[in-house]
């Protein structure tokens, strides 16, 4: 603490979150409806201070801790929001460590880009002040929530990510198309959340009654409530836990909150369907904010999450499957954002994974899922930014009417290229020294079949990632359209480009040194080089693309008609939203719901119906006696005295 | 029987009666006369031998008050009220035989209540020695204006305020909304 | 037994009034006559406040105070009382309040 | 407390302390009742009789004064200069025919003038005219003037309801109007000249008045006070230019309308011995009643005031108002009924507000003149 005290980042560390906050107010209820170019400046230019300042702190933390040294975890600021016993209060207040200075940086720095990229590609659309609000709005609430010293707070923000999520993806709410796309994300998350909060109570309570009974653990301070990270990631915590049998449960509860944010299978669902937003937004959602909420939430809560085992393996599963699952399907979409979308559940499969493999003692796994995280924001919104450029040039999303948009859109083409290297883990690029070492923690820690679908999955990903590629900018053009296509202006084209160099280069930093967990930062290189096969597989998967889809096009009709069936399949991505209809229509709705709403429209409202008949009915006996009449109640009134006088007397004397 | 003929308190024993007599008369047409106006000036009796009963009790003071506004402002806004509603030619109609038994019951099954605990009731009466004060209206006054314990300068208070609220009520509640738009025509 | 007036004879003499007022109250069809027998009420209450002061609390006078916050009571409900028939006989031309009886259930 | 009942009638020699009963006449009185009802009925008697005198020589000063206004003569047959035509028209009176209506309120008709007539005697009874002449002092004389002189007002709307004439109704209701509105400005200049005596008694009030009259002592706000209390009293008498209830060119006669004979003149001799009843008040209050005129501290002129006696300055203070209001009555144009409102709640209802609080700021830093 000391180190910081002189530190102005990290003295006003509150301003972080605050500032887009601010914006937000002042945005929406006073520029907005004044001038809608200052508001995108205003909002712009609030997130890139922002992003200023947090790199500041970046920077002032790791001088005062420099790489290897340990990091503790910092309260910037804090104040009591709700105190309901000693042990039991939630605090609102800025948790620096570098979990969060990692996520406050990202967070930030990407979406200042995006508010840049969208005064340009927003342009000219209606409401376009009150989407830099509710770009505001959900910047701050991703900020809120990567700060957040307890986990009640991090519900909070949680769920203030589903709303701004929820108003970005339906932010075009004439189209019916976007409507049902942000109630399907807004539902499908609500209901994992649900399971999150249940977690988060049955440890508060544990917690809260662990405290009660043996007072706070011996490092932390006395007022520490059962909310607060700091106490629910000590160890103690967990071992008690573990011996009620709870941690387990409590654990996967909170990692089906974390599943529903993340968009992991199968609850996956809302994901591409949120594309309907502007292709920013997409950026945002994807890239840098919602999706990696769950993320960081396992990585948050990592210590009792290893403490479980179970819950952590749990994880790494269904990240694993989640991977490859989107992978396949990525591998046949023709809306070039859909294949964004579904390697970004991909890319989220590889993080958790890697969380999955990780543990206690082999802490490799937890750096490079989050080195990953970090690469991955930049890459993928790259990606986005990039597709939408072309969206914003051609007016489709269909890859099938692009084609040769290399030599209308140079920028783009040549930014769009290094993020698919990048994504395709194609050294130097980022995505090489992340991916690689997320596919070495699962080799070291002996999950071959979690590697061997890590190893798969970087085949697949360069497939398809150069399939839309090469689909996109190479070749001839398809429509009309392409033909009329031109560069994108400048406020869209900078942050493509400082994205770009920021993907090419950002796999050089030493980042098992600066975000670790625990005593050792744990890096299990040496022995065998698992960068070779990862990179071979990456390579095989760009080749069979360029096979395929290169020079003309009918070698993929051939292919797609020759797998026919299975094709089909994967197109129309293994009918999960179908059985979704199917379960909910046909079985719950019809055996649950049904049964339900009919007990309470007859046996709850008819209740309630009765009562009220009842009440009319008595009403209408009783005002007999309203004879409207002030004589006759006057009668009434004294003989009620005389007779409480009598009463009085015949009973006290 | 013992009829002690002190004169002093034989006069105060004639002027009780005859007073009580009278008030008593008056009281029953105040509640039976059919025509209105009789009754307000039967409430005019009724109120007179009120302000005797005081004076009998020493309180002449009280009884000024009691001449003063009740009969001075009262009975006269009663009489203005008889004259705003009814007119001379109005007899009104004797009430249901019902409601005439019910009133009766009623009344009497009060007087027999409060008659019977009267009876039953050992008041205590202060003594003989005690004095009061020589001017009731040098004591009131003090009284009322006592802000220390025992004053009753709140209740004085309260009471102005409804005074004035009552005045105001009544200024809005008669106003002839009609009229509201009109100048300064009284 | 003397005649001459003493607490009892008071008690019973305000009481009588009082029964009066109750019958009056109870079976007076025009209005002002409801608020005549108010006014009877009203004075006899004022009357008991000041027997009882005059032979249960000689040296004190709160019975008289008593009895002038009654009166004044009595001013203030009377100027209502007026204001609010000149309106009901405004708009219904009648004061008898066995016809005003629209609050009949 | 019932020596009001009988009276104090006081038949000593002039002093200037107020003279109570002698305690062996007190004490007769108390012994024996039926000496003291004697008494009670001699008191009545005499105030009867002054009442009659005193109406009639009002009667005739009133028409006196009206024709030497008007530059004419008025009566002048009856006696030397008219002297006996008020006898005479008394007389007149009371030969005439009493009239009831046929659809009036009998009993209502025949009871109003007598309640007009017991309320100014009532007030009559009161009015200190000298030391030794005022037949009952109570020790709440001010509040039992203004509460008896409201029965006067009773008896003019019993009058104006029980003659079923439009007029007598309308003049009524303007009368009953008129005389709550003004009682209140009454009320309060009576109130001012309370707080300078610190006594409701009016021997007590004409006492205090030893070192000065309060019209004077009490600087502007005793004028004020006195002003406030001419005006509304002449307002509640009903005379010009008040005279609404009984306006002649609106209402043919007001309240009176129906009355003839003994029952009109009672209305008739209510009214002048009101307007005595007010002036003696006024003269009382304000013009220190039967106290001679002094100056505080100047004991040689005072010795010298008091050679005149009592009784000739109150008749002579009275009788001066008595001038004034006669003097206003021909000098002034009828109000219309919104002006006689507006005058009352607009301008002297305030008036008398702050002269109050003028007055009790006065007493309480005893500013006065002479403040000993």
């Amino acid at each position: 603490m000391n180190e910081l005290a002189n530190s102005f980042a990290f003295n006003n560390a509150w301003l972080i979150p605050a500032l887009p906050f601010f914006s937000f107010l002042v945005v929406g209820l006073f520029i907005r409806p004044v001038s809608d170019k200052l508001a995108g400046i205003v909002a712009t230019l609030s997130v890139a201070t922002a992003a200023f300042l947090s790199i500041w702190l970046a920077f002032d933390y790791f001088s005062a801790f420099p790489a290897g040294a340990e990091h503790p975890g910092l309260i910037s600021w804090s104040f009591e929001w709700l105190r309901y016993e000693e042990h039991l209060a939630v605090n609102v207040g800025v948790l620096v460590d570098s979990l969060s200075i990692l996520l406050m940086v990202v967070v930030t720095f990407v979406s200042s880009l995006v508010h840049l990229y969208s005064i340009g590609y927003m342009k000219g659309e209606d409401g376009y002040g009150r989407y830099f609000t509710y770009l505001n709005l959900f910047t701050f609430s991703m900020l809120g929530l990567v700060v957040a010293p307890n986990i009640l707070q991090t519900y909070v923000f949680w769920e203030l990510v589903g709303v701004s999520s929820f108003l970005l993806i339906g932010f075009y709410y004439t189209k019916p198309s976007a409507v049902s796309a942000s109630k399907k994300a807004f539902i499908v998350t609500r209901f994992a959340d649900l399971f999150f909060l249940i977690g988060v109570l049955l440890i508060a309570v544990v917690g809260y009654n662990a405290m009660s009974m043996f007072g706070a653990p011996g490092s932390l301070p006395d007022n520490v409530s059962a909310f607060d990270f700091s106490y629910l990631t000590s160890s103690g915590v967990s071992i008690m836990m573990n011996n009620l049998g709870l941690l387990t449960p409590a654990m996967i509860l909170i990692f089906i909150g974390a599943a529903g944010k993340s968009a992991l299978f199968p609850l996956h669902i809302w994901l591409p369907d949120a594309m309907e937003g502007p292709t920013p937004v997409s950026a945002l959602i994807h890239a840098a904010t919602m999706v990696v909420a769950g993320v960081y939430l396992v990585a948050r809560l990592f210590m009792p999450f290893a403490a479980s085992g179970t819950a952590l393996l749990v994880a790494g599963y269904v990240g694993a499957f989640t991977c490859l699952f989107a992978a396949v399907i990525a591998c046949t979409q023709d809306d070039i954002k859909r294949v964004l979308a579904y390697s970004t559940l991909s890319q989220i499969g590889y993080m958790i994974f890697a969380l999955g493999v990780a543990s206690a003692t082999e802490t490799l796994g937890y750096t490079a899922s989050l080195f990953h995280l970090f690469t991955h924001a930049f890459f993928k919104a790259l990606l986005f930014l990039g597709a939408g450029a072309v969206i914003h040039a051609v007016h489709t999303n269909n890859i099938w009417n692009m084609g040769g948009l290399a030599k209308k859109m140079p920028i783009t083409n040549i930014t769009f290229l290094i993020a698919t290297l990048a994504i395709s883990g194609v050294w130097p690029f980022a995505g090489f020294f992340s991916k690689d070492e997320i596919i070495a923690s699962a080799f070291g820690t002996h999950h071959y079949v979690i590697f061997a679908v890590g190893l798969l999955v970087a085949g697949i990903t360069a497939f398809y990632m150069f399939r839309i590629y090469i689909v996109t900018f190479l070749g001839k053009a398809r429509s009309e359209a392409v033909n009329k296509a031109h560069e994108a202006p400048m406020t869209m084209t900078i942050p493509l480009i400082i994205l770009a160099a920021l993907s090419a280069v950002a796999g050089f930093v030493h980042f098992g040194d600066f975000v670790s967990v625990g005593a050792e930062s744990g890096h299990a290189e040496g022995g065998f080089p698992i960068w070779i096969p990862a990179l071979l597989s990456g390579l095989s998967g760009i080749a069979i693309a360029w096979f395929i889809y290169a020079g003309n096009s009918e070698r993929s009709k051939a292919l797609t008609e020759r797998l026919g069936a299975i094709y089909r399949v994967i197109y129309a991505k293994f009918y999960i939203d179908e059985i979704y209809l199917f379960v909910t229509h046909k079985i719950i709705f019809r055996f649950i719901s049904a049964p339900i709403a009919w007990f309470d429209k007859r046996i709850v409202d008819g209740g309630v119906d009765l009562t009220g008949w009842m009440t009319r009915r008595g009403g209408a006996v009783f005002s007999r006696l309203q004879t409207g009449q002030a004589q006759t109640y006057t009668t009434w009134m004294v003989n009620g005295v005389i007779a409480v006088a009598v009463l009085i007397w015949i009973f006290v004397s | 029987m013992d009829i002690t003929l002190n004169p002093a308190d034989l006069t105060h024993t004639i002027a009780f009666y005859t007073l009580a007599l009278t008030s008593i008369v008056a009281a029953l047409i105040v509640v039976t006369a059919k025509r209105i106006f009789r009754a307000a000036v039967a409430l005019a009796v009724v109120l007179i031998c009120g302000a005797g009963f005081y004076i009998l009790l020493n309180y002449d003071f009280i009884a000024g008050v009691q001449l003063l506004v009740y009969v001075g402002g009262i009975v006269i806004l009663i009489v203005f009220a008889v004259m705003l509603t009814s007119s001379l030619e109005s007899i009104e109609e004797p009430p249901s035989l019902g409601r005439k038994a019910l009133g009766l019951f009623s009344s009497l099954a009060f007087l027999a209540t409060a008659v019977i605990a009267f009876s039953e009731t050992k008041f205590p009466l202060s003594s003989i020695s005690a004095e009061q004060p020589k001017d009731v209206a040098k004591a009131v006054g003090r009284k009322l204006l006592d802000y220390g314990a025992g004053g009753y300068v709140l209740p004085f208070e309260v009471i102005s305020l409804l005074l004035l609220a009552s005045v105001i009520g009544a200024i809005v509640v008669a106003r002839n909304p009609k009229r509201k738009n009109e100048g300064s025509a009284t | 037994m003397s005649f001459s007036p003493e607490l009892h004879h008071w008690l019973i003499l305000s009481t009588i009034l009082f029964s009066i007022g109750i019958y009056g109250v109870l079976t007076r069809r025009n209005a002002v006559g409801v608020l005549m027998s108010v006014e009877l009420l009203l004075n006899s209450a004022a009357m008991n406040f000041l027997i009882f002061n005059h032979y249960a609390s000689k040296p004190f006078i709160d019975g008289a105070i008593m009895a002038l916050f009654i009166i004044a009571v009595a001013a203030a409900e009377a100027v209502i009382a007026m204001a609010l028939f000149v309106a009901i006989f405004r708009s219904r031309k009648t004061v008898d309040v066995t016809q005003i009886n629209t609050l009949k259930g | 407390m019932l020596d009001f009942l009988f009276g104090q009638l006081v038949a000593t020699h002039a002093t200037f302390d107020v003279v109570t009963l002698s305690d062996r006449t007190t004490q007769a009185l108390a012994e024996d009742p039926w000496l003291a009802a004697g008494y009670a009925l001699l008191g009545l008697a005499g105030v009867g009789g002054f009442l009659s005198l005193l109406g009639m020589a009002l009667i005739y000063v009133e028409r006196k004064v009206a024709a030497h206004f008007q530059c004419r003569l008025g009566p002048m047959r009856v006696g030397w200069h008219g002297m006996l035509q008020s006898v005479a028209d008394a007389i007149k009176l009371l030969l005439k025919e009493d009239i009831i209506p046929d659809r009036a309120d009998r009993v209502l008709f025949l009871i109003a003038p007598v309640f007009s007539i017991i309320a100014t005697t009532l007030g009559l009874i009161l009015i200190p005219m000298s030391p030794s002449l005022q037949v009952v002092d109570l020790n709440i004389g001010v509040i039992f003037i203004s509460a008896v002189s409201s029965f006067g007002v009773l008896g003019i709307l019993l009058a104006g309801w029980s003659s079923n004439n439009k007029w007598s109704l309308l003049g009524a209701m303007r009368a009953g109007a008129q005389f709550i509105s003004y009682e209140i400005s009454v009320t309060l200049s009576l109130l001012v000249v309370t707080l300078f005596a610190g006594s409701l008694q009016l021997s007590e009030i004409v006492q205090s008045q030893q070192d000065g009259w309060w019209i004077w002592r009490g600087h502007i706000v005793g004028l004020v006070a006195f002003f406030v209390f001419l005006i509304a009293s002449t307002a509640e008498l009903n005379r010009p230019p008040f005279d609404l209830p009984e306006a002649e060119s609106e209402l043919t006669g007001g309240f009176h309308t129906e009355y003839s004979g003994l029952r009109f003149s009672f209305f008739f001799l209510a009214e002048f011995i009101n307007m005595f009843i007010a002036s003696a008040l006024a003269a009382t209050l304000f013009l220190g009643g039967w106290m001679p005129f002094h100056i505080g501290g100047l004991h040689t002129f005072n010795g010298l005031m008091d050679l005149i006696p009592p009784g000739l300055w109150f008749a002579g203070k009275t009788t001066f108002i008595i001038f004034l209001i006669m003097w206003v009555r021909w000098t002034f144009p009828r109000l219309r009924v919104d002006q006689l409102m507006r005058l009352e709640w607009k301008f002297l209802l305030p008036v008398g507000f702050i002269n109050l609080f003028a007055a009790a700021t006065l007493v309480i830093t005893k500013l006065y003149f002479f403040p000993w």
